[in-house]
């Protein structure tokens, strides 16, 4: 019989074989569409209220414009959650905090940011101890209004599901996220 | 917080967490900008805060508000109360695990949010008195729509003493706990239903020179006791009250001008010259007393707007209420002080 | 106000005593002013009382100054417990230095700002107002109107 | 009746043997019923709470695909696996947590003529089984190295 013949077999690095397998399975026709139904009917927020817009976020769950109905349910563990909704002013205590949820968020996670003060400082937007959200995360979606009104906050979160149906791609954990330059913005400058 | 296994020993508040410094923005702002800006600390109860600035503003203006105007003021303002009142005790019920309070109440207090729309035009932030009156009338049938918002709610009351009051559950985690008795209240310098709950009869509506309420016979509600169950039983006494008072001031609306002619129009409140000097003033908020000091060096803007709110001198309590207890009794005592962390820090 | 007393920055502890004893109880606000041109803080107390009916609706305005580069003065928390964290926010705030009412960190300030005194009429804030706003608009190249 | 013999697969699945511990009263409708009683659940906290509960996952059905989304939406999150925590004890303490509490099910007998194991000391076997559960959960809470973890562990434990 001779000498038996060593066979090599090509492994590779497997782990990232079975990583780019299951992120393009993930992504095939089929899956996918399952997956975003999936995740647009079950978004949990965290219950992190930052400021006062708050006050209409818990109006949104209260029984006159319920939110549960969209399956929008805020989970108390951040672990459970997908969707970060800042809701109001983003001081610069409150903004490590929020940085702190956000990694320890599973994946597909997504970022509300409620009223005009979480857009572009709103009414204190001189004030010395104010941070931009989106400096801070990358945001999906922006509420306009001080207050905004329930209906927007409702419609926020049906723009993010169409966004989620649209153009979701699949990513096993945060590595894959495409790096968005956020430009910092430190201290705002004295005059 | 220190605790000695479950007990807690000390205690430190570490607010400042939603500090955005109205006091040094309100410097950059003209007189009549700075009334959105001081509405935002506490948006659940914009209205009292709108008319202590307000007040401050007319004692530096000098200008005595018409009565349709301060009749219409005290309406408003206790309109507010009551849906303050209704969100404290909505959080307060999701503190202590009865979620089912908290979608009732904030479901009841849609009502009123609805009636404050009908009369101002917004949901939270009416921004509705001005220094010399009020922006607008009352729409005409708002008396039926006001009569029958309230009469659901009085008739709601009665549930949730079923459901929430009565009930041995809420009896037993809220009866005793955080108990601060009339010298300590008073000591440390608590307001609102908190002083009102420990036995002291102070309230600012009594002795404050703004709104209708003595021309309304306004009395205080206390309850000896002091601990949670009689700050949350302040509370309910409070919305009564509030709606005796409303109807009341619905029934005695004077007639006449809704705004002072110093301060008719926009273009003069825009372009309004304060003259200099200082002014104090004191009003009854939904969790408590709110005092303001303005500073006016004669020009268009303050020079300094000094704004001492409620919750920040209802901190205080928690040291002497919390200190002995177990850690399971600190939601409790939270949602029984009703504090607000964006009022308190400002 | 019905009853303003001008005092010196050391007398401040005996006038608080003797107003303990005359029935009033408690602090209602603190505020802190910056006269920049004077080189002086202004320190505003308002005392009034809860339980006795006769003081009930007065308030007693204590004003007293603070030189500005060396702002220290000895606190009243031990006579009036309620003005405990208004001293310290206006520590945080103004710079001013109570004695006997210590805290390490902040009440109210994160921790980077911590020394940085924002209520001081030299710390800037940005300004709204029209000539700014021109001046972004020139920035921009925005056709003149 | 063997007139009636149907295809292979299908006569297999109607075998008694078969088709009570997989389908009936066994995996299939246990998992339906689950799913139906979660929805059921939050339906009713919501009617309590005087809302509507889910309603527009499935509108027809009043929202009743609104379990199968959850479930959906967690196979595909993230696992995320602390670093400083005993990586086999945090995969597999729910694992045997969900096991243990289904595995009394083999004592007792589904329907008159089938139990999984026949024996006349199977309450014995239940019992045993039911005991070993609240040890993998404090296995569970050990596994997370957290204080707060262990001490919501000892807590539902004992």
């Amino acid at each position: 019989m001779g000498q038996k013949k060593e066979r090599v077999i090509l492994l590779g690095n497997l782990e990232n074989a079975v990583r780019k397998v299951g992120t393009r399975l993930a992504d095939m026709r089929p899956i996918r569409n399952i997956r975003n139904w999936g995740i647009t009917f079950s978004l949990w927020p965290v219950p992190l209220t930052t400021a006062c817009c708050g006050a209409e976020f818990a109006a949104t769950m209260s029984p006159r414009f319920d939110m549960e109905r969209l399956g929008v349910l805020p989970m108390a563990s951040s672990r459970q959650t997908n969707v970060l909704i800042i809701e109001g002013t983003l001081t610069r205590k409150m903004a490590k905090a929020v940085k702190i949820i956000y990694r320890q968020m599973p994946e597909p996670k997504f970022v509300i940011a409620m009223g005009s003060c979480a857009a572009d400082g709103g009414i204190f937007w001189n004030s010395y101890n104010i941070v931009r959200p989106k400096d801070v995360l990358p945001v999906d979606v922006f509420i306009p209004g001080c207050p905004p009104r329930p209906e927007a906050v409702i419609r926020a979160i049906m723009q993010l599901q169409d966004k989620i149906k649209r153009k979701l791609k699949y990513r096993m954990d945060a590595k894959e996220r495409p790096r968005k330059r956020t430009q910092r913005q430190r201290v705002p400058r004295r005059v | 917080m220190e605790l000695d296994g479950d007990v807690i020993v000390g205690i430190r508040p570490d607010i400042g967490w939603v500090h955005r410094a109205v006091e040094k923005i309100a410097e950059t702002k003209k007189f009549v900008q700075v009334i959105p800006l001081i509405e935002r600390p506490s948006i659940i109860d914009s209205a009292n805060m709108n008319v202590g600035y307000v007040r401050a503003v007319e004692k530096l203006l000098g200008v005595e508000v018409p009565d349709r105007a301060r009749y219409i003021r005290t309406i408003l303002c206790e309109l507010n109360r009551i849906a303050s009142h209704l969100y404290g005790i909505g959080i307060f019920g999701n503190m202590i695990g009865t979620s089912t309070i908290f979608m009732w109440s904030f479901g009841d207090r849609e009502i009123i949010v609805e009636l404050m729309q009908e009369l101002t035009g917004a949901r939270l932030t009416y921004s509705f008195f001005l220094p010399g009156g009020v922006k607008g009338d009352l729409p005409d049938g708002f008396e039926e729509k006001l009569e029958k918002g309230l009469r659901y709610i009085e008739n709601r009351i009665p549930e949730y003493n079923a459901l929430f009051i009565e009930n041995p559950v809420t009896e037993d985690r809220l009866k005793g706990v955080g108990v601060i008795d009339r010298e300590k209240a008073v000591q440390i310098g608590l307001t609102g239903p908190n002083l009102r709950a420990s036995g002291v009869e102070y309230d600012a509506r009594m002795v404050g020179e703004y709104g209708a309420y003595k021309d309304l016979g306004f009395k205080p509600v206390t309850r000896p006791e002091g601990d949670s169950f009689a700050r949350l039983m302040v509370r309910f006494d409070e919305i009564d009250g509030s709606i005796g008072l409303i109807r009341k001031a619905i029934r005695e609306m004077p007639q006449g001008p809704i705004m002072h002619e110093r301060t008719k129009g926009m273009a003069r409140q825009v372009l309004m010259k304060v003259p200099e000097g200082e002014a104090f003033s004191r009003v009854e908020c939904g969790r408590g007393e709110l005092t303001f000091f303005v500073v006016s060096k004669g020009g268009d803007k303050p020079y300094r707007v000094r704004m001492v709110t409620p919750s920040f001198r209802n901190l205080i309590g928690f040291e002497t209420a919390l200190v002995g207890h177990r850690l399971a009794d600190v939601p409790t005592v939270y949602g029984s002080l009703d504090y607000f962390p964006p009022e308190a820090d400002r | 106000m019905e009853r303003v007393l001008r005092i010196a920055s050391d007398t401040l502890k005996s006038v608080a005593k003797e107003l303990a004893a005359e029935g009033f109880d408690h602090v209602k606000s603190l505020t802190g002013m910056d006269r920049l041109e004077e080189g002086l803080i202004e320190l505003v107390y308002h005392i009034s009382s809860y339980l006795n009916p006769a003081l009930r609706g007065r308030i007693v305005e204590v004003r007293t100054e603070v030189d500005r580069s060396r702002p220290i003065i000895n606190s009243i928390s031990d006579v009036f417990p309620s003005c405990r964290y208004m001293e310290l926010e206006t520590r945080d705030l103004l710079g001013v230095k109570f004695e006997g009412n210590e805290e390490p960190d902040p009440l109210i300030l994160p921790e980077e700002l911590k020394n940085t005194w924002p209520l001081r009429k030299d710390y800037k804030i940005p300004e709204e107002g029209v000539e700014r706003g021109r001046k972004n608009l020139e920035k921009i190249g925005a056709r003149r109107r | 009746m063997s007139a009636l013999v149907a295809p292979w697969p299908i006569s297999l699945i109607l075998e008694p043997e078969v088709f009570i511990p997989l389908v009936y009263p066994g995996l299939v409708v246990l998992t339906l019923t689950l799913l139906g009683i979660i929805w059921l659940e939050r339906k009713l906290t919501a009617k309590v709470q005087r809302r509507y509960g889910p309603l527009y996952v499935a509108r027809k059905l009043g929202g009743a695909a609104q379990p199968m989304a959850d479930g959906i939406k967690f196979v595909f999150s993230e696992q995320i696996i602390p670093r400083n925590t005993d990586k086999l004890v945090f995969i597999f303490g729910p694992l045997l947590l969900f096991t243990f509490s289904i595995l009394p099910v083999i004592g007792i007998p589904l329907s008159p003529g089938y139990t999984a194991i026949a024996s006349d000391i199977s309450l014995l076997i239940v019992v045993a089984l039911v005991v070993i559960a609240p040890i993998v959960l404090l296995m569970v809470a050990w596994g997370s190295n957290n204080k707060f973890s262990l001490i919501g562990g000892l807590r539902t434990g004992t």
